[in-house]
């Protein structure tokens, strides 16, 4: 789960790292009034989505006086930001960070992330900030510090001062960036996060150290023991059949193609995105119903994969293992006559009871291909798709 | 022979009087697996599908001698589960339990290194098929029927993507002598490597079948391990050729971060270390049977 | 160091394990004003010194009037309590506490101590709460369980309920005692505690567990990191040589015996004490004045040493390594200008400048008696002690 | 060959510009030993005793090709300072401070555990008096004069125990291959089997002195050790025989606990492994000469 920057901000703080003074607006008017608050004569007007790279998709706005705070923000909010990582939909503005502008010195980067070659906790640093963690893997990498750290005893003063040295500071702020080090590590542990990163970390002009723009993701498989962080989920922020799925224990991948899949398990589903490629189509997502695919799961896997305006051909790939071929079949009659379904239909099952299934979607009136192996699946939905002159 | 277990391993049931648990643990005896008992904390003294169900594991396995567990319990509580049957003395478990912390399982992984190598438990999964020895036993949640005996060693993340090779090999009367699901997690508790080595060792394995995906270091460690290690050949079919950089793509693991991550980059890496590759799922079957034949 | 079973309570409670309602008190009349404050009809009055088996000392009085509770502390406060932990000496009472009366059900033990061979944290159970571990031990080992957690990850739960199925609770306790356990072993981790007991642990009738007493004990070496640990020192408690020495940086330990010994090094002390008794005398102290003992520390060695009345002879046994002979002995020489010894001084010199140390010594007008080897140096304190008719 | 040092071994002194760590470094110097540099964090770039002070030990390292640290460093950051060695590729570190922590302690072997056996850092100590390797390295505080080089192996808790035995083996004419102190406190990074496996790989070393006390179950592990892999004789001195129990004797670690441990307990288990007893510590020397004789 991701959440937003001042909600990050707020989470680090709470662990020891100092933020620039800020706060979040609702309205223009809000945000004037915050301004206010804040004091100085110049803020920044940050949009709060779930992506990087805001900046440069106006998602962040330098503001000299507190008009000009207004005016920003009546200008994001509402509005979808469309940035390197949101996909060409975007993400809706909601509410926005005023925030003072800090003196900067020098512009550091941090990320803590999970390593699964050593099971253990990277801390990657670089004296590259501002740029995004590929750009800086890309153009410097040279500057990238990383520390493994062993989780059996926590992260310890030395490869916390390891990195400070690392990253050049003054000996009179090792001790303090140290500690900014170890608080993010305390919070990835203690907050159950797969990601946390400080992007640019400064160095004020009058030495003091400020997270300036802070990101965190959590472990969806642990949010039931951590209910003030899965308190902070935004659902705006997801995208909506991924959301509806979760919500219902599917599993749904948007993609860019336009052949609909309902598939169960997640590897036979990547093997079935394989197969359509190279048969010289392209998934337009997949749903995954996981191994005990009841009737209504099937139901609701047709409903939103058929919502999905981009899907021209809808390919069902089951391979029953504990479950059985003829509740599958039985579920996709059932599907069908609840719901109304306008394109080609290929089904392929296998595993048990293949024949009962097969026999009971071609004894019902169902519209469809039967398909045998994967690859003839794929086939058949590429050649739909040409049929359809698409 | 086969690895991990046979037809005279005592097994026992975590999370046993679950309606989960019921029902695999009733699939596992029906395919011949030698289920002795199970464990339900406060279910102590009671009797389950005629079996009898123990408070801890420590006193299961003093009670029946199992040196199998399964784990069916709810991901919460799982990873103590697995952490128990070690300290129990189990030698292999294997924990279908999908949805268990990325931090729990690092902090099992610790656990174990409390362990010498000769007593330390095989941990496979979690969020795993389990584990088949086709004609011996069952420790899983596989369909047994679609599973011919033989002499394929398969190894594999996903579930359905392993039943699918078996039906294939099946289609072409290949045998399996097991076939592993090691899970789709970030972090789990054997690796391919892990288990090549198994099979390498195992008289009844000829070949072993890799079926690995985009997303972390283990299939080009595993590739590594073959080159240097072993004698057998390794055919391997790596998912997500078409999967987009960034996303989940289901399995936790199945996301693309560092260079050799993504499938193209392991496909070369594997064929580098002289891993025949399976061009794409349809066929993992046939290049299994090319390499039979080519020996 | 040890601190007070009322300290130690206040602490576990603070790691979420029950107590009996209780107050401290340092008068008679402050003990009737805690006993209704507490209310109830019964109560014990609870001697607080650092020691075990107070109540076979008659440092436990039932009381079962406000009245008695007077009476038994007025009894207790001031005394000398001896019990088969103290020494003869017996350790001072200068607080009680009163604590209600628990309506016990069951009696259990349970202990956490370092396990050097594993070099985890142990927890050690037994059913036969209310005997001393020695005692189950010794009577009933069979209801003793072990169980080792692993520092890297911390106690499990599994571990925490194995241990209370093994205790034979009901099952609806189970978990009760589960977070009792796993408590204790908090509290032993975060305060960088040695030791940790609670004997005994009891159900009580109304079917809660309380710790009825309880002991802790700390690392010294990590007491600068735990202040509100360190902040329950009652040196009243420690003998008065230790303590003095050990405030010095000295290392002293009082013996039976009537050699009075000053070395340096722990492994030479002890090897000392055993050449002594080889001779056929007893040790009545040893002190150790570490690697680099300068002339202030050996004159407060003498000073110690020679204050402990048991003592007839001073043995010093000095291997001078990083240290010189040659200043050991302009050590020794200006002590006994300062101090007045009346007894015989046996002094053993080795290592570095040994030749310039026993020039120094003998052209000294100190009266002495040289020694040359461990085996010598043993010899000639008990014939020294033997001429002295003892 | 000496074990652990010699006098090409490459050492930097962790705490090295305080007080203690400046007086032993130029003693080590004094002795011949290599030392090349050393880390006070913050004062990198600095020079002192006339060579290098770096930041980190990483940068030690990389800098000075260093294989060997000893620790000066204060009791509560000295835990802190064994790992960071460890981390930086230091192959063997001596941590000679007094007082640290025991749960730092316990925390330093967890970590230790994210090495493989090849990559592991050999820690001696803490709380100990290091390791000579007579007329050729001192990686510790002992005075290196009463060492005469030779051919037995010394392994002991304490200091000046261990200079007592230096001594008497000098006075008999008898030399040391090389001489570790493990150290006083509980739980320390080499125990007394780690030291004798060394020595029994030693070309140098044709028999071991093992200078034990009571508390813990080091010396009685160290038997069973010497009874099942060792062919070089091994003679011990337990001391504490007539200590009381139940009291700290000096040594953090010697309070006797439990069965075994104490010194007449530890006398007869080493006996009954074929250990040769020193039965006071006066006959140390004279012990290790009549085993010689014997061979």
């Amino acid at each position: 789960m991701d959440i937003h920057e001042y909600q990050a901000k707020k989470i680090l703080s709470d662990f020891g790292i100092r933020i620039p003074r800020g706060g979040i607006a609702y309205s223009p008017e809000n945000a004037e009034f915050k301004a206010r608050e804040i004091g100085g004569s110049k803020w920044v007007v940050k949009a709060q989505i779930h992506s990087g790279a805001r900046g440069k998709a106006g998602g962040i706005i330098l503001c000299k006086n507190e008009l000009e705070v207004a005016q920003a923000t009546d200008k994001l909010l509402g509005k979808k930001l469309v940035t390197n990582q949101t996909g060409s939909e975007g993400k809706i503005v909601n509410r926005v960070y005023i925030e003072e502008v800090t003196n900067i010195k020098k512009e550091l980067y941090l990320g803590l992330v999970f390593d699964r070659a050593s099971e253990s906790i990277m801390v990657v640093a670089s004296t590259a900030g501002g740029m995004s963690v590929e750009e800086i893997s890309k153009e410097k990498p040279e500057t990238i510090i990383r520390s493994k750290i062993e989780v059996a005893v926590g992260m310890q003063e030395f490869q916390a001062r390891e990195i400070a040295f690392g990253l050049g500071m003054d000996f009179n702020l090792i001790s303090r960036m140290a500690e900014v080090i170890v608080g993010c590590y305390r919070a990835f542990r203690e907050l159950d996060a797969t990601m946390v990163e400080i992007n640019p970390l400064v160095v004020s002009k009058g030495d003091h150290i400020f997270a300036l723009d802070c990101k965190m993701s959590f472990d969806n498989n642990a949010l039931f023991r951590r209910s003030t962080v899965s308190e902070l989920r935004d659902k705006s922020q997801e995208n909506e059949n991924e959301l509806y799925a979760a919500d219902r224990g599917l599993n749904y991948v948007g993609l860019e193609g336009n052949i609909g899949n309902i598939i169960n398990g997640a590897g036979l589903a990547m093997a079935s995105m394989d197969m359509i490629k190279l048969a010289g189509g392209e998934p337009a997502n997949f749903l995954d119903v996981g191994g005990g695919a009841t009737p209504e799961k099937i139901v609701k896997a047709f409903k939103l994969i058929s919502s999905d305006k981009k899907v021209k051909v809808i390919l069902v790939n089951i391979f029953a293992g504990i479950n059985r071929c003829d509740w599958v079949a039985e579920g996709i009659v059932l599907a069908l006559q609840k719901i109304k379904i306008d394109m080609p239909l290929i089904i392929r099952l296998a595993g048990t009871n293949v024949e009962e299934g097969n026999k009971i979607l071609k004894e019902s009136k169902i519209n469809y291909v039967e398909a045998t192996t994967l690859e003839d699946a794929a086939n058949k939905a590429v050649k739909a798709l040409k049929k359809l002159g698409i | 022979m086969s690895v991990l277990i046979d037809d005279k391993t005592k097994i026992i049931v975590q999370g046993f009087t679950g309606k989960i648990g019921s029902f695999h643990t009733s699939e596992m005896i029906k395919y011949g697996s030698k289920i002795v008992g199970g464990v339900t904390p406060g279910k102590g003294g009671q009797t389950h599908l005629e079996l009898p169900v123990f408070n801890t594991v420590k006193e299961a396995v003093k009670e029946t001698g199992a040196t199998a567990s399964i784990v069916f319990v709810p991901p919460a509580f799982a990873a103590d589960s697995t952490m128990e049957a070690a300290d129990a003395g189990i030698k292999i478990c294997v924990a279908i339990t999908d949805g268990i912390p990325s931090h729990d399982m690092i902090k099992v992984k610790r656990y174990m290194r409390r362990y010498s190598r000769k007593e330390k438990m095989t941990l496979i999964g979690p969020n795993c098929a389990g584990v088949i020895s086709p004609g011996k036993a069952l420790l899983g949640i596989m369909p047994g029927h679609i599973y011919l005996q033989g002499e394929i060693g398969v190894v594999g993340r996903s579930g359905t993507l392993g039943y699918e090779a078996a039906q294939q090999m099946k289609n072409l009367n290949i045998g399996i002598s097991t076939s592993v699901g090691i899970g789709g997690d970030p972090i789990n508790g054997s690796s391919f490597k892990d288990i090549l080595e198994k099979f390498e060792q195992d008289e009844q394995t000829k070949a072993i079948l890799m079926i690995g995906e985009i997303g972390g270091p283990q299939e080009v460690e595993a590739g590594k391990f073959a080159k240097e290690n072993m004698t057998k050949p390794v055919i391997a079919y790596i998912a997500g050729l078409t999967a987009p950089k960034g996303r989940v793509m289901g399995h936790a693991g199945a996301i693309v971060s560092a260079y050799g991550e993504s499938a193209v980059e392991k496909v070369e890496l594997l064929q580098e270390s002289g891993v025949t590759i399976s061009k794409n799922p349809s066929v993992m079957g046939e290049t299994v049977k090319s390499i039979l034949k080519g020996r």
